[in-house]
């Protein structure tokens, strides 16, 4: 397979072309600048696109819409029972994580047992789970422990600390999926499930399973998001909605199912960023920005037409 | 008297800390109205999304709900006329606030949102006489506050040649959003001397400068604890001096009394005005110290406060 | 008959219809108001625009894609209804034809260039959002009259929106599951190999129905600014989640081809009573969203429990 | 038969995929009223050849002449259905998601108007009427919920129906692989009707029988070529095969009765009317029946006893499961013939946590080998291999894997006669070592090859034989007859 069939690297020559016009507007200091941002930045929006990549990757109809919610409630909780004091800074890891558990095993058990459609599903766990943060702290905006916040925000030579942690996740997530059991079965679950199942793969267990690493990914990225930006906000994942489910398929995972790769979600969240970010710098109204933004997705996507996959 | 009258509140959006806090306001002022006999009921609704239809149909619901009021926070000025026109027409008084409806037969307590931006610049132009460079924070694209909002900003800066808007982005009313935004687009920009925002997104925006490591302008501030909080800190190590201009989510309360006298036969002005809050380098440390952490500076009505607001409309 | 009627299979068929009922029963207990004309009517209105997006997410599906971008295309037909169709109701007029040209031509692109339809549609729902911004930066407009009239329309005995429901339900199940250039729609989703060897266009399906679906969208959009009598730029953004879970609660699949256009109308109206039946429960703020969720799962869960049911007899 | 007269003649045909040349050189013809067998090895390229016949595929060179026209440049799907062509396919070409009369309407666009469900409806029953009488199949049933054997009535009865251009001719690939006995037997004598009246069959089938009955003339291909073309009189079995490339080997059925249901039981499966099912180690065992009876359920019910789903099975061990209906149990389609072979066994690849791809690709390797799996490099997409080969595939699956009892629900469907030798070969001797086989077939010289017999109705086991009572008659007769169940 050339460079050039490989699913991801549309995304990535999106990346780079936005890079080159950047750096054509701006200069270069001001180009390497904005790359470090968007690494900064991208960065949580590969944590939670990889959880949606697992779950994209099993088929038709599989979507995480609780990400959201999940990031919310999970930092909402973590901050409060931190309360700022860098003494609980592992105990509040530990429940974010524990409530990403939680909510991940609800969605599960939602479309397992009551068989409900995975994105209606975790569409209506999600409210269930933004109004529990409501009812939580009301929207308070509790402070991050100093460390957590100075963990967040370290950059180690200009790269942030918080990438290069992401980018040994994705590798080993990348090891996970094309070499590891449970990335096998996520794979041929995606294809054909009954046909999984007929091959002995236990095609329940690996569905609980994506969906845990989804909601767990989510309430991590929850936690150090709250520590980046200073806190956390009942509105701040929203954006993480749409982002995750962009970020996935622009990468270049198939959402029929069955076919997944983790360096296009790189490729289309920092693609995603300075797309954002280009047009911003030109200064463009809002109505033009927006239509651009469409447009250019759109023409990479067309540019890259999967035709060889029906 | 309106011991036997019901009146509801509905919002279009809770996702927030000054929605909370306006949440709260209503709760703790209504509730003790309740108590007292001054209403019968006081309830507050929230839709799941903030959208317009979702709101039209809670809206018709509370109509045929049968409440005598109905105190409105509208997701669009426009978009619910149609709905608050079926609520009229159902002899239901309606009073909009913060989002107020342009239905005539609704009451509307208006915060002058373009008068919010316009003073930024003015309270710039009298700290940078020499002028300078701005970065405009904007809220979400397609909404009525953001559009009036940025008109006020951008006439203030037609009036004071001395300032020139270098960068605009939409910060939709978030911290992260802002910070994400302003951080991406910061690099590109020359100095900034000032940045003109709309509240709720002042420290996220204060963040992405320090990460950039650029000289901190003055930022205007909104009512979340965290930018006053980090504005005071700033305060005490660097003398640094900014102000702060927003909205009191106790706004809603104002509304209740409105809708109260309203409901009494008053006779009220269709449309009032309410200062919005503004706080000063001296004024800090007393909002400050009344605010809860991680929450918004708050003012909360009293049934004087309403009749004081009416007379001045009278 | 009636034991016929009550088979755990008809029931499953009978499923969202059973459970838009028993909805209706519970408002009708809570609030005994909603039973007049006038209540119906206020509780019923609209669902008429979501219903009519829930159609065109379903067409949609129904060859296997998915629309992302509904919600935001929606939100532009409004503007447009609300702004061009008003002043100059030639050029509104041209413009909602080109915006179901626009569809169609998605459809060409998706097929022709073999593209994921997500990716496609989620790029496309922030170009329709920023000419709908262009078009209308801050909220406002007027709703043409005849519009608005049409959606405030008092007919004698039964309420508008029911009529308007049970044609819009009637006409596209009599178009695409009773009428045969319906059946090689449906047979493109359910395998469109066999479609095309029978010697069909399946450039010519995709177009159609997302032809299909953008002039559904353009009269959900027309609908709702008759209701709401003005428009703005993000006001059905909410269309694109409901539209799909609207299909699927009426009895509708991701793929293949499987779908039920009265389910659908089915689907979207008792979504759009879902949010009624919670204002009329009186929860505390705090459990309002969360209750959403809660009776969206409780209505699905309906399913399974007749299920059940089923695989025990 | 003159070259005249022929419908359509293929002129030196060729087709390469990629590196695979499919076709080299192939000429070929069919005459009005004639039925044409066509056999050959899995792979030898007979699909393809028809799938340019019927104009899903179009030929790197050579000609398609209809008359005296070449129509090769502006070949399709539309022009072979103009000139009176229509084809079964090899893998179902149904709508799942439409009723039996729905999906006739989609290959006759005339049906049309008021009344259409009704006239769509009369047309294709009286068709599945008119050639599996008794088919029990309603116009109104949806084609996904009909079993593998109804789908394959509708689709070849919708082949034959005509509307306005008349059929001239069908082309049928292996339309017999997934029908039972009897309808098949209905078929094969509907097709001699049809072309006593004039029509034109081309009849793919791995079943030589079939062809050396049905076929009045016999074209068999090998690695992309014809190698012989003649009268059927002109052939018998052993020439066929022969012809194919393999020998035919000597019926290699040996008894081991003897010493059977005396080893450890592995599966016992209770039946409501009091014959449980029961396996023993190192057997084989068949399941019979006309086709539909509950085989395949009761396949599915020990396949989940065996991975811990409880129920009324008792399966003491693991299972494999080999699918018949592959295209919707059994293959990925995204993924490599390695990977494919592979994922039953994975579990035993793993060292460290991963996958090792070394073992991965030995144990393809290794049953590519013994099952004659034909493909230049087990890297290609599995969807690139002919059906026959796919089908190997699946039996590479479950051989390779660990599991001591290997469940089989009709197997052999595609899979070309030489093949079938090896398999049955292989068979034999891991059930010597020790490993069961649960065997659904409808195929009388399969169930020559088992140790104990199961008829099933009803979908109930109705008799047990022991392997020197399972005779064709007495099969029949538990099939058919309730008394036999006594
Ligand atoms: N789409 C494809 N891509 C690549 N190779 C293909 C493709 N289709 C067929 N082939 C190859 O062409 C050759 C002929 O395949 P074909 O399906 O015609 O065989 P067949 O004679 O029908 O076999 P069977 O009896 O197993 O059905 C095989 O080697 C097969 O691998
Ligand atoms: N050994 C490896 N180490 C790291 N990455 C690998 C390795 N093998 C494959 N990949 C990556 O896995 C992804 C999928 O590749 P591919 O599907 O070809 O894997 P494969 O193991 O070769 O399987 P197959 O050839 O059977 O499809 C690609 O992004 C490729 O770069
Ligand atoms: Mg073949
Ligand atoms: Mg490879």
């Amino acid at each position: 397979m050339s460079l050039l069939q490989k699913p991801w690297i549309w995304s990535w020559i999106g990346t780079l072309a936005v890079c080159l016009v950047i750096i054509g507007i701006s200069g270069l200091g001001a180009g390497t600048q904005v790359l470090s941002a968007a690494l900064s930045f991208g960065t949580f929006f590969v944590i939670v696109a990889i959880g949606q990549m697992f779950v994209v990757t099993l088929g038709p109809g599989n979507v995480d819409l609780s990400i959201p919610a999940c990031m919310t409630l999970a930092s909402t909780v973590a901050m409060k029972v931190m309360g700022g004091s860098s003494t609980m800074l592992l105990p509040g890891l530990l429940i974010a994580i524990a409530i990403g558990t939680i909510i991940g095993l609800l969605n599960f058990g939602l479309i397992r047992l009551l068989r409900i459609p995975p994105i209606i599903a975790t569409l209506s766990s999600s409210f269930l789970f933004q109004s529990t943060a409501i009812w939580y702290n009301r929207g308070l905006r509790v402070k991050p422990p100093e460390p957590l916040a100075d963990f967040a925000t370290a950059k180690l030579a200009g790269v942030p600390l918080l990438a290069i942690l992401v980018l040994v996740l994705t590798v080993i997530m990348h090891v996970i999926l094309h070499h590891s059991l449970f990335g096998r079965a996520v794979l041929a679950v995606g294809q054909n499930s009954r046909a999984a199942s007929l091959a002995g793969i236990k095609v329940e267990r690996t569905r609980l399973l994506t969906y845990l690493t989804s909601a767990v990914l989510a309430a991590i990225c929850g936690f150090f998001l709250a520590g980046f930006s200073g806190g956390a906000a009942l509105n701040m994942g929203e954006e993480y909605l749409l982002m995750s489910i962009a970020v996935v398929v622009i990468g270049g995972t198939s959402v029929a199912g069955g076919f997944a790769n983790l360096p296009g979600l790189w490729g289309a969240s920092l693609f995603m960023f300075l797309l954002v970010t280009m047009l911003n710098t030109l200064g463009l109204s809002a109505g033009i920005r927006l239509i651009l933004t469409g447009a250019i997705i759109v023409g990479v996507i067309a540019i890259s037409g999967r035709r060889g996959r029906t | 008297d309106t011991a036997d009258k019901r009146i509801a509140l509905s919002n279009n959006y809770a996702g927030n800390s000054w929605r909370q806090a306006m949440l709260t306001s209503w709760e703790t002022v209504t509730g003790q109205a309740v108590a007292d006999g001054t209403v019968a009921a006081a309830d507050a609704f929230t839709t799941a999304e903030n959208q317009v239809t979702e709101q039209a149909a809670q809206i018709q619901n509370l109509i045929l709900q049968g409440y005598d009021a109905i105190v409105i926070n509208a997701a669009s000025p426009e978009g619910l006329n149609g709905a608050v026109k079926e609520a009229c027409d159902a002899g239901v008084v309606v009073v909009s606030f913060d989002g107020i409806v342009t239905e005539p037969c609704a009451w509307r307590i208006a915060v002058d949102f373009h008068e919010m931006g316009k003073v930024q610049v003015e309270y710039l132009a009298t700290r940078l006489p020499d002028g300078g460079d701005l970065l405009e924070i904007r809220g979400l694209a397609g909404v009525f506050v953001d559009d009036a909002i940025s008109g006020g900003i951008h006439e203030g800066v037609s009036e004071n040649s001395q300032f020139a808007i270098k960068g605009s982005v939409h910060g939709n009313w978030a911290q992260d959003v802002s910070q994400k935004a302003v951080a991406g687009i910061l690099p590109s920009l020359p100095e900034i001397k000032g940045v003109v925002t709309q509240g709720g997104d002042g420290y996220g925006a204060a963040q992405a400068f320090k990460a950039a490591g650029r000289d901190m302008p003055i930022i205007v501030m909104g009512n979340r604890q965290d930018e006053l909080a980090w504005w005071k800190e700033q305060k005490d190590a660097t003398d640094y001096q900014t102000m702060s201009v927003s909205i009191a989510p106790g706004v809603s309360t104002l509304a209740f009394w409105v809708a109260q006298q309203v409901l009494d036969g008053k006779d009220v002005p269709k449309d009032l005005t309410v200062p919005f809050l503004t706080i000063t380098q001296d004024t800090l440390e007393d909002n400050l110290a009344t605010t809860q952490e991680g929450g918004v500076a708050n003012v909360e009505y009293s049934l004087e406060d309403a009749q004081s607001v009416i007379n001045e409309a009278m | 008959m009636i034991a016929r009627l009550l088979t755990p299979h008809s029931l499953r068929t009978l499923l969202p219809a059973v459970s838009l009922a028993a909805l209706l029963a519970a408002i009708f207990y809570l609030q005994p108001r909603t039973m007049s004309y006038f209540g119906l009517n206020l509780l019923l209105n609209l669902a008429v625009p979501i219903a009519l997006a829930t159609v065109a997410q379903m067409f949609i599906l129904c060859v296997n894609d998915l629309d992302l971008s509904l919600g935001a295309f929606i939100s532009l037909t409004a503007c447009i209804t609300a702004t061009w169709l008003h002043d100059t109701p030639l050029l509104g007029a041209l413009a909602l034809a080109g915006c179901v040209l626009a569809y169609a031509g998605l459809g060409a692109l998706i097929h022709l260039r073999n593209l994921p339809s997500i990716v496609v549609t989620l790029g496309m729902s922030f170009v329709w959002m920023g000419i709908a911004v262009l078009i209308l930066p801050t909220p406002g407009g007027k709703a043409p009259d005849w519009i608005r009239s049409l959606m405030t329309l008092k007919p004698a005995l039964i309420p508008f929106p029911i009529i308007a429901l049970v044609v819009l339900g009637g006409i596209v199940q009599i178009a695409l599951m009773r009428s045969a250039p319906g059946v090689v729609l449906r047979g493109a989703g359910g395998n469109p190999q066999s479609v095309a060897r029978a010697g069909w266009s399946i450039l010519r399906v995709k177009m159609i129905m997302f032809g299909l679906a953008g002039l559904f969208g353009v009269l959900a959009g027309m609908a709702l600014v008759g209701l709401t009598t003005s428009a703005d730029a993000n006001i059905a953004l909410r269309y694109t989640l409901l539209s799909i879970a609207g299909v699927i609660l009426g009895g509708g699949e991701f793929t293949g081809g499987r779908i039920s256009p009265i389910g659908a109308v089915i689907g979207a109206v008792t979504l759009a009573l879902a949010g009624s039946f919670l204002s009329f429960l009186r929860l505390n703020p705090d459990w309002q969203i969360g209750a959403q969720g809660a009776i969206l799962i409780l209505v699905l869960a309906l399913r399974v429990i007749i299920n059940r049911t089923a695989a025990k007899s | 038969m003159t070259d005249r007269s022929a419908i359509v003649r293929l002129n030196g045909i060729g087709k390469s995929f990629g590196a695979v040349q499919a076709l080299r050189d192939v000429t070929f013809h069919v005459a009005p009223g004639e039925c044409v067998g066509l056999v050959g090895h899995n792979g030898a390229g007979k699909s393809t050849l028809m799938n340019i016949l019927s104009g899903v595929l179009s030929p790197d060179t050579g000609e398609l002449l209809f008359g005296d026209q070449d129509l090769a440049a502006r070949y399709s799907v539309a022009a072979a259905k103009q000139n009176g062509l229509r084809c079964v396919y090899q893998e179902l070409s149904l709508c799942p998601n439409l009723s039996v009369a729905e999906n006739a309407r989609i290959t006759h666009p005339t049906i049309r108007g008021i009344g259409w469900r009704r006239k769509a409806a009369t047309l294709i029953t009286t068709w599945l009427d008119r050639i599996f009488p008794g088919h029990g199949i309603g116009p109104g049933d949806i084609v996904g919920e009909l079993s593998i054997a109804r789908r394959q009535m509708v689709e070849i009865a919708r082949a034959f129906s005509a509307t306005q251009t008349p059929v001239r001719l069908v082309i049928l690939d292996e339309p017999t692989s997934s029908l039972d006995k009897a309808s098949a037997d209905q078929l094969l004598s509907f097709v001699g009707r049809f072309t006593e009246t004039g029509g034109s069959v081309i009849l793919i089938s791995h079943m030589l029988g079939e062809i050396l009955d049905s076929a009045d003339r016999i074209v068999v291909m090998r690695d992309g070529g014809v190698v012989a073309e003649d009268a059927t009189a002109a052939f018998d079995r052993a020439r066929l095969v022969r012809e194919m490339g393999s020998v035919l080997a000597e019926d290699a059925a040996t008894p081991t009765a003897q010493a059977r249901r005396q080893t450890d039981r592995v599966i016992v499966l209770p039946g409501e009317n009091g014959i449980p099912l029961e396996v023993f180690k190192g057997e084989i065992v068949g399941l019979a029946g006309i086709g539909g009876q509950g085989q395949t359920d009761a396949l599915l019910t020990l396949f989940a006893a065996a991975n811990g789903t409880r129920n009324h099975a008792e399966i003491t061990t693991e299972a494999a499961f080999v699918a018949g209906d592959r295209q919707t149990d059994g293959v990925f389609p995204g993924w490599s013939i390695r990977r494919n072979i592979s994922i039953a066994s994975i579990r035993q690849m793993v060292q460290h946590w991963l996958i090792d791809a070394r073992k991965e690709l030995g144990l393809a390797q290794d049953w590519q080998t013994r099952i004659g799996i034909r493909t230049e490099d087990l890297s290609n997409p599995i969807l690139s291999l002919s059906g026959g080969n796919q089908q190997k595939v699946l039996f590479a699956r479950a051989l390779g894997s660990p599991a001591p009892v290997v469940l089989m629900d009709d197997p052999m469907r595609g899979v070309d006669i030489g093949t079938k030798q090896d398999v049955y070969a292989i068979l034999k001797d891991e059930a010597a070592q020790g490993r069961s086989f649960v065997w659904y077939t409808t195929e009388m010289d399969e169930l020559k090859h088992c140790d104990f017999v199961y008829v099933f109705r009803g979908g109930q086991v109705v008799s047990g034989l022991p392997r020197h009572q399972v005779t064709e008659a007495n099969i029949l007769r538990a099939s058919f007859d309730a008394a036999a169940a006594a």
